[in-house]
């Protein structure tokens, strides 16, 4: 169950007897019930207040698999133009991955995006936003379309990771991930890439290399899923909590981290309260990436993504540790 | 077996000590081996061919043909989460230090290869079951920046689990880091041949592993992104045997050729011979 | 309908004798359709969208602006294997041009899109079933070679039964003068955007067709290499229903997008409009 | 039936008794055999000559498609060395296709080869020399590989085709010729295409575009098979005899026409009457070609090959037809 859904249903009770009220009230203008209302609505704030003002990493990665979190295709749907294109040439097309030429504020762009389903119907189709290799084999070629044309990249990311099946496996989907990984590093266009929900594994990354990382407020981005790394780690899928908070990835501790480069703040209570605050905010912040970036030689932009992921990571010399006595 | 450096030979007088014991049973045909005979064999069971998971000293000893110089040889993670699950991040690799004889899941240098000069990465499965963390990112990315500087061929020899946890979305991120290093070899023109050996999975197989120009393959290597244990609770079925391996590669179009370890030097030798037009030939020691 | 230029009317005319019937049975829903409403609507039945096939030139009537200046409008194709089936090839070339009020398989030329300037190669299926021999293929070249020239994009709308057998091997060999022309038009990172329509198999599906960087079918279109009745003859079973047509290649990866005739002009001069970085526009005539 | 098979058999049994005399002979010093002998050689080569001094197209078409005729891992193995390289890297790695690095007569080479089997069992695994996608596809990845280390291109064209299946068309047989195609026409290493049985279509040209086309003597290279066209144009399969003589697909008509550069004599009898000789004589003229194409610039061998097929088909003006009163 998902913790953040179980956290929601007392303020949806409220909410529902406010909005009860309200209509009472109008249906009744001579009985008057301004302070219940009141009333209620300060609970209803205050209650919000705890339940999603300070998040841990556990609920954020509830909330980053939320059922109503906005999907990749709300944010596209706002862009001013989008015309999808299909297919890896080869094998199928992937409807995990959306992809397609459009304009983002008026800029020319290449979108790449990972999508989940709302339901049980699109989630088959979607395959769950896992991507299988000739999802990634589509990002790639588009990958090169944009580059021949000149049209930067943003790409949206939300998935659990790669898909753990027997068809994926046999199709190669390491040399695909591989391929998307390679490209992005020295494509000679800008490339902003947003996590929007869950940003899972190399799955993820196919898809997150970049000049400028923007994460939702609370989007995941991780090596693993939290069970998977409990079960690894500790043998015990169950520890996925204390897993969730080791694994530093949220947004902020990932912005600590120097990882990536802005957080888009989400309305109280998640994206989903206010899909269309959220998809403004998110491709505004897209739009001023794009518009620095476009602004520079594109020269220099490689240089500097190439400078930035060559400087992930930080060591000591066996010595360091010698003197300090650390083991 | 062709001599080494002093530093590999000090290396491997440290790794005597993992396992004392004189007799090995191979998991393959359950024969018992005497140990001196299988790492004369180059780790290869007499009876069924089954290769042994090899330690990166000895690989690159069954490599190159004389002395091996190093690079980066102390870099040594640092701990950037404060990790800790049932131990700490540095107790776990001290304690790896100590079984395995090397400082990280990787050794990279230079040296010659039938007189070809190469830079060569070895990555060792007996330390943090060859995860990838900085330190392994780091390493994979010098040697291709290296190689691409001293205008030289490289060659790495895969055998990871993937990123490695204990560092986190840093781990993750050297798969971008060794494939951007990667770029400056490939706009060099220079070959890069990978050498997946078993196993080789999740962020290593996912990145610098299948960009390669040729794919060798150890017979049997378990190959793939996926573990085998996490597809089969996910389908719910029990894969079909072979599934993953060198010879699943081979059919499924994954990989260039399957090579016996006992070919491997002499066959990397000819592929280089042909793909370099005036191979860089130093005087042959091997 | 916009305009055409003074060629094309001269050219319809003509066209106008090929069948005097004023009405025609849809082959999709039997229904009986005034042959004027359905050249009105672009060739499309009104009752279920079935898609008929389209003359080049009312092709390019449906897709320019207003003038269109076709190139090499007067190469006829010679007779270089001097060939008889059951007519020779000069009697086949007389009655299709008769027909077809076509002179070859195809018609190229430049002229504007939404005000954007543009190369478009149509090609007429009711000559030679749109088979290609040199003139087809030189056509094509020029129109690749032109557009680079011009710096403007190009488009092909396809219809074709392959390679034009009356031409043997020189025909076949039209495949690589089209795709050599080609790497032309993308060395200069110009658009080539290919329209496949029904029927397009063969020769020109594995050339130039799909060497395109955005790839359009129209709803329904029979596209593939070999043809239907030969693989089903060499497999011995029916094929199942919605083979190579659009939607097969869209569910297989192997086309960008269907789009209904009615839209092919708007989204054409979409897609133009986001990849060219500043589209060299004209004032729009349309 | 093969007609070649058919008339060979004749030749077979005088082969027969001639070897019986011999041995014979052997064994019984005192009898004299040697006029029988004689006669019997005679008789022998002249019916050699009859039989094989001027085959039409049609028993062409049957040398070409003769089920001992040496297939490419004949040439291959009379390579210095050789080193297959497998895989189109996303699906499967194709029997039909051999490819990979080796030196002939010392030149270093990147060599793909259409191999149809021996036997049935061998034919099923090289689906009889019809390549699949995957097919294509790895042979594009090697001549990108040959591109990026300069290494000249030699292939061995021998198939009837492209597979007419369900499979084939699934996985987009018509882009992957394409790709090869277009590959060939502008990589930027020297190609040596050599015809050593049957060029069939589309299938064949994919392996089929280069500086220099060589076919041996018997070979076929066609737009379609004469069978095909038969059916196409007559409707009648039978009259395939009538539409090989007319589709000019001889080495001898394709070199009259100037659409290949070279022809390689044949034993009389056929390339599977002595193979070693055939496989030498090819191997010595790829690799003069490959000599003459390595002297001269890049740019100038790539520049020569748009230019041959810039070049190949010739046409006439309306007016000109008008003038000579052609219809
Ligand atoms: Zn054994
Ligand atoms: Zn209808």
């Amino acid at each position: 169950m998902n913790v953040i859904v179980e956290r929601e249903k007392g303020l949806l009770e409220l909410e529902q007897r406010i909005g009860d009220l309200k209509s009472l009230s109008e249906q009744h203008p001579e009985a008057s019930f301004v302070n219940e209302i009141h009333a209620l609505e300060e609970k209803y704030a205050s209650l919000q207040r705890e339940i999603f003002g300070n998040l841990t990493a556990w609920q954020k990665v509830h909330m980053a698999r939320h059922p109503m979190r906005p999907r990749a295709t709300a944010f596209i749907a706002a862009l001013d133009e989008f015309v999808e294109l299909h297919g890896d040439r080869a094998f199928r097309d992937d409807a995990a991955v959306i992809g397609g030429i459009g304009r983002l504020g008026g800029r020319r762009v290449m979108v790449l995006a990972q999508q989940k389903g709302r339901d049980t119907k699109e989630n088959v189709w979607r395959n769950f936003g896992m991507v299988h290799p000739e999802g990634y084999r589509k990002a790639l070629r588009l990958m090169r379309m944009a580059e021949k044309f000149a049209l930067p990249i943003v790409t949206y990311i939300d998935t659990s990771g790669a898909d753990p099946g027997i068809g994926a496996e046999e199709r190669g989907q390491s040399e695909a991930i591989a391929r998307c990984i390679l490209q992005l590093t020295n494509v000679r266009v800008p490339v902003v890439a947003s996590v929007i929900g869950e940003g899972g594994s190399g799955g993820a990354l196919a898809f997150g290399v970049g000049d400028r990382i923007i994460m939702l407020e609370h989007a995941i981005f991780s090596i693993a899923s939290p069970e998977g790394c409990a079960a690894i780690l500790w043998k015990d899928a169950s520890k996925a909590e204390e897993a969730a908070a080791r694994l530093k990835l949220t947004a902020g501790d990932l912005k600590a981290l120097g990882i990536i480069d802005e957080i888009v703040a989400e309305p109280l209570g998640g994206a989903h309260r206010d899909v269309e605050y959220t998809v403004a905010s998110l491709l505004r912040e897209q739009g001023r990436a794009l518009d620095v970036l476009s602004a520079l030689p594109i020269e220099r932009v490689v240089e500097e993504r190439y400078a930035k992921y060559r400087h992930i990571g930080s060591w000591q010399r066996e010595n360091e540790r010698m003197v300090r006595g650390a083991t | 077996m062709p001599s080494v450096t002093d530093w590999l030979r000090g290396r491997k007088r440290q790794l005597e000590r993992r396992e004392p014991g004189l007799w090995v049973k191979c998991p393959e045909c359950s024969e018992m081996l005497y140990r001196k005979d299988l790492e004369l064999n180059l780790l290869v069971c007499a009876h069924c061919s089954h290769h042994f998971r090899m330690p990166a000293i000895d690989r690159i000893a069954s490599l190159i043909d004389g002395e091996f110089h190093e690079i980066a040889a102390d870099l040594e993670p640092r701990d950037p989460l404060n990790w800790t699950d049932v131990k700490t991040y540095p107790q776990k690799l001290a304690a790896d230090r100590e079984k395995s004889g090397v400082i990280e899941a990787v050794v990279a240098g230079f040296g010659s290869m039938g007189g070809i000069d190469v830079g060569l990465a070895v990555m060792d499965f007996f330390f943090r079951g060859g995860t990838m963390g900085a330190v392994v990112g780091e390493k994979i990315a010098l040697l291709f920046e290296e190689s691409a500087r001293r205008a030289v061929p490289a060659i790495v020899c895969t055998a990871s689990g993937g990123a490695r946890m204990e560092e986190g979305l840093i781990a993750l991120l050297q798969m971008a880091k060794t494939s951007a290093a990667l770029t400056r070899l490939q706009a060099a023109r220079l070959p890069y041949i990978c050498v997946l050996t078993d196993p080789t999975t999740g962020g290593v197989s996912a990145s610098f592993a299948f960009d390669a120009d040729i794919i060798i393959a150890e017979p049997k290597a378990v190959v793939g992104f996926a573990g085998r244990r996490v597809i089969e609770q996910t389908i719910r079925q029990r894969l079909p045997d072979g599934f993953q391996t060198a010879e699943f590669l081979i059919e499924h179009g994954h990989a260039d050729l399957i090579v016996d370890r006992h070919q491997l030097k002499a066959q990397l030798i000819q592929v280089l011979e042909i793909l370099l037009p005036g191979a860089r030939r130093r005087e042959a020691l091997a």
